[in-house]
């Protein structure tokens, strides 16, 4: 099971959840982003590019199931301006152990993080900036490229 | 030969427009060479791509690096490195 | 943030993300383990020690946060008899970055696996029997012991 | 010294009860002495303690080997290993 979603409605995690345990395996793994509520953003923005980003989101699910013989993969990832708080991203990976289960969801976020075309614009006050890429989340993608030890 | 021009975040803010239709000369062979090209065009495009080292690219959807040859590619997308998730 | 809950009910998975989540920081990664739907079990059946079960996961959810700087740790296990596609036991590790978030995640459950009084009963048709230990869920546990590399 | 020895799983169901007082003998120094000298009282605790090797015990609720003293304990489990989550 692959669902790949990018929308502009809130992410309804209890739905999502639904989805990735009637896959019917032992172990669901999850990561959850949410626009944090500590550094001052009063709204995130996030824009895409239509049809490469469900392209891409795609793929990252495909080689996760195939990587770690996933019963499910899931990617929902919301679009257009949202508030401290509220949900940017849900990955969930079910697999019939918790160790696929838990690298698989790191693989969708890391692999995410820097294969998706989506781009976050933070609205502080009056002054709106659009977010540096890290170098770490760069890292973080490269080191599932390492030849398994 | 018509491409379309696809700009996202501060890319498309600079140019002032999120896609466009260009016709480039047979010299312009890679994305690096498009790039250099609509520099020339005009005041925005120059501010957009100032910092190369800053621009990812898409042929027909598909990342690539700057140094790519367009082909026949029908959409080009430029844009900075992405920030999801 | 700190809950633990030893409970016949069952999981309810939205009250526990909405808990999560009420922590304010970015990243909210969670592990949920089920009743396999797929391997002939009827009835699987939680027993625990009352007061020592709590409490050793509530040592594990501090070290948890301390090590990772958490802003919350939860664990959900349900004792009791419970059916295929049920949840067995939620965990949820709230941080500000997703690195932290899945690695904490990871460490609550493979510490709860060896460190928590739980044993299962699964009945298959007539047949009942005590799930054996594992010896990788204590290789998967002894390896947060070992110094950082 | 009575101690209260509680009982998990399939060792609770040889010995038939979940929990019981017991008032070892001053020889008793160790967990294992304890589960010994139990296992000389009937066939159920004989049975129920045949494999030491499959055995783990806590003493007042923490979990210990079974070479650990008994001390002024008043709670003593035995229980096999554990098979949550």
């Amino acid at each position: 099971m692959i669902h790949i979603s990018v929308q502009q409605s809130a992410i309804d995690i209890a739905a999502e959840m639904t989805r990735a345990e009637a896959a019917g395996a032992g172990a669901v793994a999850t990561f959850t982003g949410l626009v944090r509520a500590d550094d001052g953003v009063g709204t995130l923005e996030l824009e895409h590019y239509p049809g490469a980003t469900e392209a891409a989101l795609l793929r990252v699910a495909e080689q996760a199931i195939e990587r770690w013989t996933l019963q499910g993969a899931i990617i929902v990832h919301r679009v257009g301006p949202m508030h401290p708080g509220e949900r940017i991203v849900f990955v969930a990976a079910t697999a019939a152990h918790r160790g696929a289960a838990l690298e698989a969801c790191t693989y969708l976020i890391d692999r995410l993080k820097t294969d998706a075309p989506f781009w976050k614009r933070e609205t502080r006050g009056a002054t709106a900036r659009w977010v540096e890429a890290r170098d770490n989340d760069h890292a973080a993608a490269a080191r599932w490229d390492q030849p398994e030890t | 030969m018509t491409i379309r021009m696809v700009y996202f975040a501060w890319v498309r803010e600079r140019i002032g427009t999120g896609e466009e239709s260009v016709a480039p000369p047979a010299s312009v062979v890679t994305v690096a060479d498009l790039v250099g090209w609509l520099a020339e065009t005009s005041e925005p495009h120059a501010h957009a791509f100032e910092d190369r080292a800053r621009l990812r690219a898409a042929v027909d959807q598909e990342f690539v690096s700057l140094d790519t040859p367009i082909g026949r590619a029908q959409e080009i997308a430029i844009f900075p490195p992405v920030t999801g998730g």
